[in-house]
């Protein structure tokens, strides 16, 4: 792990650093300069709040999936959503970063969102920059049919980066991030779909954290995989969450359990309970929470 | 990897960078609203379509109603009931030289005679023929008369036309003084007909002595040898009587005919769509009427669909149901790969092979019972439908295949549960099922086939008339011109702007609207299966 | 019963089961049938096309059939010895023998010489409507799939795709006719082709490119998306590459409608004769606004409007044998190409 | 049938195709007149040996079914059709010194808007068809109606003729297109007197056998008066 120290020194490019530095986080760049964006992750000290989710109220088309969510969620932790299936867990997560525009017919009808303060669903706000700050991996590993070394660069290329040499230290510093250098450095050519199902989730966790995210959402990212392959992630994630704030859905209580600080217990498109991890497994102020997690409905 | 990242100055959270605007939009918008124009084609080329064939089209009625004015204001319409009597009579010479013929044939195949000894002992009949043809000479030599006024009358008003717009041409280049020059001549048709009308006392004087002599002729005809001969004499007999008992009605009609009734506005629209007769580059009258190319379109679609459906719903079937998997995979590209053959390398074998091979088919002496075995037309409607219909086969079958496919398994499953037989299954179960599926496929073949241009064009016998369905099934043997044909061939020919032309594009018109009715019927089954088996 | 059954369940002939193997036999019947017709088409042109596109010695190809330009066929007799030649070769012979000045000769026209000028054209034609076809119809495509969120507009669209694929082939050549070849003054010119038969594929274009856009999964989308990437960098890095060889196949499909249809070009495009190739224009702007001679168009002409006789025979099934061939060719790559990318592109 | 006659009818499908081309020959290069299109000009005379070909053809099957020895009536109707035949390819020709002269008007000026020429082209045409008709279905009559029409088309001709003479007087510098003009006036009235010769066949031809087979009494009634 020491090589990778210096490129992760090295990665905060200049660009970022010149138009925003020093001013208050509503300085806007007039133009749009394709740039590697400013890593936020590093800024919010660990346990500040992040993520302030107040009164939020959210529909599919006329059914109302969320009903007046409060939620905050605390920088450099892992914070998992668990709950019974259609409980809104899931589509929450996919309000942080505006996932649910591209779905059809759905609106936040009340309520807002903040990121560092900022109501990530004000009409000024760009999509795209949201996104590259709050990344997210699937339930499904979905590498790109490319190599590997493109699936990695595919989000830095996108900004416009073809520093080969920079590319290079991304990569490595991505795979060695999510675990994997190791299993496949000798082949950065070949196909992200030949890999196993494990290898590929942390593939396309790689491939999240080399746009150097604040934010990584995780919707189940181990429901596919085997209990090796599991582990492997889970261990991944305890690793990541000194340098990512970590949002993962789960259905499986035993990995909420194992490597989340804080718990939000969903039920029926309401936020039921929330607290820290331990809280809810050991002492759940809800009735519903406890007949939850101790495996008695859902 | 904990790395703490003391020496990065706090990042700010700007995610609301502001991207280029152009005209208020964003690059990401620009592409979208440019691939939104590509998608707008579809509607646009269809609107297109149809704004072009009405610019070209339209005009037509303007000026057929023009052309069915001149038709009567010139008298033509008036000389076209003489006419009409006289060519009734042809018909029933014909019909006597026909009997002649037959008798002919009896006297040298039956009878043994020689040829001339046959004509010899036809004499006597060929002198009643004679005067029984001969009676309409005055009639004729009195239409023919008419003909000619009428004609004058009409020429006279279309070279006033042509001057007019010769002087309007003329102005339009600016050569004022060569446009007053031209002489213009209004036509008077009250004056120009009066002559024409004013036969109509020798006309009735002729007509009746034409009735009676035609009638007293009769009395001279000849008797028959044969009974069937005999039979088709007092046939035309009986004919001949009823003919002249019409006679009053054509002095009626002549009597009760004015030049100056006006054309109604819908009889440019109904002598079109109701038209039993498509002349044109006439010297007498051009009609432009759609039926006779309509219904040459709807016999090669009909002969088609009897020889497709049968066969692409029954290789559907086969295939779908039947069939080994190794069969599946072999037939299933190569009725498809017919689709891909060309229509006018299907036309041109047509010509080449396929016509002279029916026709030597037809003439095989044990398969004379067949209905209008044997024929001597090489180019006719079963020809271009034989040839249709291996244009059909591969449409129907695909999407017949397909509807097939799509009956849940479930159906066929609960069917054999029960003990069904697999053809009672397909029958009574899988069939049924997908029927509609079956039945917009057959007619998403029809559109194919009635838009077909190459084939009929080359295979269908080019005849532009109404097929003689008094000839029962065997009509099929008749030759026929179809409305895509009939564009194909002239449009290249008429020239631009005239009615003629205009024409053309009206039967475009029909052809377009006949089409979205096709496609619109067949979706709507489509839909409405969806929710059946949904 | 002579022979008792061995169990119950024995299946023994009956009328049911003797009815039911008949009814397959018809089934079996009508598939073999279709099949033959389609084989007999293929096989005549085939076998008599053969005789003009082959020949006994080497090259084994009749290679002036597919570099000339079509010509009159000559046929005398000239000492005692009975020629056959092309119009410049005659006129050449002619020069050599003075003597034959005078011959009395029979001519057949179109039937000697090749049809180079028509693959020319139909090369161009084919070319350029599909390009255009292609650029619309996969953004079109691009759009409905990727773009467009259920509404009135996207209803309409699609019923108007719907029924411009039932439109008569011969109604679009009316309306191309109407359009470019009289309003926008093109006169019957390639540009004028182009569009008409561009037109008629973009139906099958569409469809074809949305059903390929289809099969590259969301994933995709999302997994670029959450990167950062904007739409349009996912459309073009990490959709169409993925969809585009579904598209070409299907494609393919399109240039063989392209390549053999008659009717559009008939009065949009296609000349009888044309003694200049395309490319011999005078000035480059007029290379758009040429009519050319193209494949179907001349198998019109020489089968309907030239007599038949063996010596026009020779040109016409010559004509439908290349023409067939290459469309059979698009037709057939299409085919394999969709059935080996199945097998390789799936995620 | 014997093969006899299907040669027979082969002969007539031939003469059908044949006519249905010079028809359209003639047509295109009336189009191409009215409206200066070179290009059609040059297609209607690269199309002219088509005529030719055919002509060659029917003369091959008639000389065919005339060595076969047939009835009195199909030999005339034999040579008959080889005399239509012969009458369609002069048509061809007429059509193409039509194109011809197209194409030399269309380097000048138009002179004046064509008017009478189309007139006659469409007269000319529809007594050809009308000639060509009654032959393939045994109709004298329509034949013998053809006949006087063509003394309509001598008229348009003269009248043509004069105007264009006054026109030639009045300014020489139109004298070329002038005469072009009158070529091809000259030349669908050409036309005219082939489908008047080709009905002067057919007549002959049913005339004189049919019904009133014995051939000495034709009908002057009709056209007596002309």
């Amino acid at each position: 792990m020491v090589t990778a120290a210096p490129i992760l020194m090295d990665t905060p490019p200049s660009a970022s650093a010149k138009s925003s530095a020093g001013k208050s986080p509503f300085s806007l760049p007039t133009v749009a300069v394709p740039s590697v964006s400013a890593p936020g992750g590093l800024a919010a000290p660990a346990g500040e709040t992040l993520v302030d989710i107040s009164h939020l109220d959210f529909f599919y088309q006329t059914s109302q999936a969320l009903h007046d969510i409060n939620l905050k969620i605390e920088a450099k932790k892992v914070t998992a959503f668990i709950g019974p299936s259609g409980c809104g867990k899931s589509t929450l997560l996919r309000c942080l970063n505006r996932m649910n525009d591209l779905i059809d017919g759905t609106r936040v009808a009340r309520g807002t969102i903040k990121i560092h303060g900022v109501d990530i669903y004000q009409p000024d706000v760009d999509v795209i920059e949201l996104r590259k700050r709050v990344g997210m991996v699937f339930q499904k590993s979905n590498p790109f049919p490319k190599s590997i070394y493109e699936n990695i660069t595919y989000g830095l290329r996108l900004q416009g980066l073809n520093d080969k040499a920079k590319l290079d230290a991304v990569v490595e510093k991505s795979l060695r991030g999510a675990a994997l250098w190791d299993e496949v450095k000798d082949r950065l050519d070949s196909s992200g779909l030949g890999l196993s199902g494990g290898q590929q989730q942390r593939l396309c966790i790689a491939r999240a954290i080399a746009v150097e995210p604040e934010v990584i959402l995780m919707d189940e990212p181990c429901s596919a995989l085997d209990p090796v392959a599991t582990a492997k992630v889970e261990e991944l994630i305890q690793e990541l969450r000194e340098r990512f704030t970590i949002v993962i859905v789960t259905h499986n209580m035993q990995q909420a359990a194992r490597c989340s600080d804080t718990t939000a217990f969903f039920y029926l498109g309401k936020l039921i309970e929330f607290a820290a991890t331990r809280d809810i497994f050991t002492n759940p102020a809800n009735a519903q929470t406890e007949a939850y997690v101790s495996g008695r409905f859902g | 990897m904990s790395e703490p990242n003391s020496t990065a100055a706090p990042a700010a959270f700007a995610i609301q960078k502001r991207r280029l605007r152009l005209l208020g939009l964003t690059l990401d918008d620009t592409i979208k609203a440019f691939f939104g124009g590509n998608a707008v084609v579809a509607i646009v080329v269809l609107t297109l379509i149809t704004i072009f064939l009405l610019r070209e089209g339209l005009g037509f009625f303007a000026q057929n109603s023009q052309s069915l004015r001149v038709y009567r204001q010139a008298g033509l319409e008036y000389v076209d009931f003489i006419r009409a009597e006289v060519d009734d009579h042809t018909a029933l010479t014909r019909y006597l030289s026909d009997l002649r013929l037959r008798q002919l044939t009896d006297l040298t195949e039956v009878k043994k005679l020689s040829l001339e000894d046959a004509n010899a002992a036809l004499t006597k009949f060929d002198e009643f023929a004679d005067k029984f043809s001969g009676t309409v000479d005055p009639l004729r030599s009195m239409l023919s008369d008419l003909t000619e006024q009428a004609t004058a009358i009409k020429t006279k008003f279309i070279v006033t036309g042509d001057k007019k717009e010769e002087r309007r041409q003329l102005l339009a280049e600016g050569k004022t003084a060569e446009a007053a020059a031209v002489q213009i001549e209004e036509t008077d048709f009250a004056a120009e007909l009066k002559p024409l009308v004013a036969t109509l006392p020798a006309f009735k004087e002729g007509n009746r002595e034409f009735g009676r002599a035609l009638l007293a002729t009769l009395d001279g005809a000849p008797v028959m040898p044969a009974p069937e001969l005999a039979a088709r004499m007092e046939k035309l007999k009986q004919l001949t009587r009823d003919y002249v008992a019409g006679l009053p009605a054509v002095e009626h009609a002549l009597e009760t005919w004015d030049y100056a009734r006006p054309i109604p506005a819908w009889k440019a629209v109904s002598s079109f769509v109701f038209g039993r007769q498509w002349l044109t580059a006439s010297f007498w009258q051009d009609w432009y009427g759609v039926i006779p190319l309509f219904i040459g379109s709807l016999m090669v679609s009909i002969v088609a669909l009897v020889l497709a459906v049968p066969l692409g719903v029954g290789a559907a079937i086969y295939i779908n149901q039947i069939a080994s998997l190794r069969e599946q995979r072999i037939i299933k590209p190569c009725i498809e790969f017919i689709s891909a053959i060309p229509s006018v390398v299907l036309g041109f074998f047509g010509i080449a092979v396929l016509g002279q091979a029916l026709r030597a088919l037809s003439q095989v002496s044990w398969l004379s019972w067949m209905p209008g075995f044997p024929y001597s037309e090489r180019l006719n409607i079963l020809t271009a439908g034989c040839l249709l219909a291996l244009i059909a086969v591969p449409t129907i079958f695909t999407l017949a295949e397909d509807a097939l496919n799509n009956v849940p398994r479930a159906f066929k499953e609960a069917s054999f549960a029960l003990g069904a037989s697999r053809l009672q299954t397909i029958v009574k179960i899988i069939v049924p099922a997908s029927l509609s599926g079956i039945i917009s496929a057959v007619l998403l073949g029809l559109g194919r086939v009635v838009g077909e241009t190459m084939v009929v064009l080359l295979c269908a016998g080019n005849r532009i008339a109404i097929p003689d369905f008094t000839a029962g099934l065997s009509v099929v043997t008749q030759p026929v011109h179809t409305m895509t044909g009939i564009i194909a061939q002239e449009m290249g020919e008429v020239v631009r702007g005239s009615i003629h032309y205009r024409a053309l594009f009206v039967v475009g018109l029909v052809l377009f609207a006949l089409s979205l009715l096709i496609n619109y019927v067949a979706q709507g089954i489509v839909r409405k299966y969806r929710i059946s088996i949904g | 019963m002579s022979a008792p059954a061995v169990h119950r369940f024995q299946s023994q002939p009956n009328a049911a089961r003797r009815s039911e193997r008949a009814a397959f036999w018809l089934f079996r019947a009508a598939t073999y049938l279709v099949l033959a017709c389609g084989l007999g088409v293929f096989g005549t042109i085939f076998f008599k096309g053969a005789g003009t596109v082959f020949k006994a010695e080497a090259p084994f190809i009749n290679t002036t059939f597919f570099t000339d330009a079509p010509e009159s066929l000559y046929i005398f007799e000239f000492e005692g010895k009975k020629y056959e030649m092309g119009d410049r070769a005659f006129r050449a012979f002619k020069e050599k023998h003075p003597a034959a000045a005078k011959v009395k000769s029979e001519s057949y026209v179109y039937s000697a010489g090749g049809i180079f000028p028509c693959i020319v054209g139909t090369v161009l034609l084919v070319v350029g409507s599909m390009t255009i076809a292609l650029v619309l119809g996969v953004c079109a495509a691009i759009y409905l799939n990727e773009y467009a969120r259920d509404g009135l507009f996207i209803r309409f669209v699609r019923l108007a795709i719907l029924n411009l694929a039932g439109v008569p082939s011969i109604v679009f050549g009316l309306f191309g006719f109407g359009m470019f070849v009289i309003y926008f003054g093109w006169n019957v010119s390639l540009l004028a082709g182009w569009f008409t038969l561009a037109f008629m594929v973009l139906p099958v274009v569409i469809t074809a490119s949305e059903e390929s856009l289809k099969a590259v999964p969301k994933g995709f989308r999302e997994g670029s998306l959450a990167l950062g990437a904007t739409k349009w960098q996912t459309i073009r890095k990490n959709v169409v590459p993925y969809a585009l060889p579904g598209i070409l196949t299907s494609s393919i499909l399109g240039i063989a409608r392209v390549a053999g249809e008659t009717a559009p070009i008939m009065f949009t495009a296609a000349y009888v004769v044309r003694d200049k190739l395309p490319w011999e224009v005078e000035k480059a702007g007029e290379f758009l606004f040429q009519g050319v001679m193209a494949l179907p168009y001349h198998i019109y002409v020489v089968s309907s409007k030239i007599p038949q006789n063996d010596y026009t025979e020779r040109v016409q099934y010559g004509t439908a044998f290349v023409f067939l061939l290459v469309v059979a060719l698009i037709a057939a790559s299409s085919i394999l190409l969709r059935n080996h990318l199945r097998s390789r592109y799936k995620w | 049938m014997t093969h006899y006659n299907e040669e027979m009818t082969h002969l007539k499908e031939s003469l059908l195709a044949m006519a249905s081309h010079a028809e359209s020959a003639v047509a295109r290069a009336m189009r191409a007149l009215v409206e200066r299109d070179d290009a059609l000009a040059l297609q209607v005379q690269a199309d002219d040996n088509i005529l030719d070909q055919y002509e060659i053809e029917i003369d091959d099957t008639a000389l065919h079914l005339l060595a076969k020895a047939p009835l009195a009536t199909e030999l005339r109707l034999i040579t008959v059709a080889m005399k239509i035949s012969q009458n369609l390819e002069r048509v061809g020709d007429e059509a193409v010194t039509v194109s011809r002269r197209v194409i030399d008007l269309g380097a000048e000026p138009q002179l004046k808007p064509y008017i009478d020429l189309p007139r006659m082209a469409t007269m000319s045409l529809e007594m050809l068809r009308d000639a060509i008709t009654a032959f393939v279905n045994r109709e004298p009559e329509k034949a013998r109606a053809v006949i006087p029409r063509d003394s309509d088309v001598d008229d348009l001709n003269r009248q043509l003729h004069r105007e264009l003479s006054s026109y030639m007087v009045e300014r020489p510098t139109t004298i070329s297109r002038c005469l072009h003009l009158m070529v091809i006036s000259k030349a669908i009235e050409r036309i005219a007197d082939h489908a008047t010769n080709i009905a002067e066949e057919v007549v002959y031809l049913y005339e004189a056998k049919d019904i009133r087979h014995s051939g000495h009494k034709t009908h002057e009634t009709e056209n007596s008066g002309r």
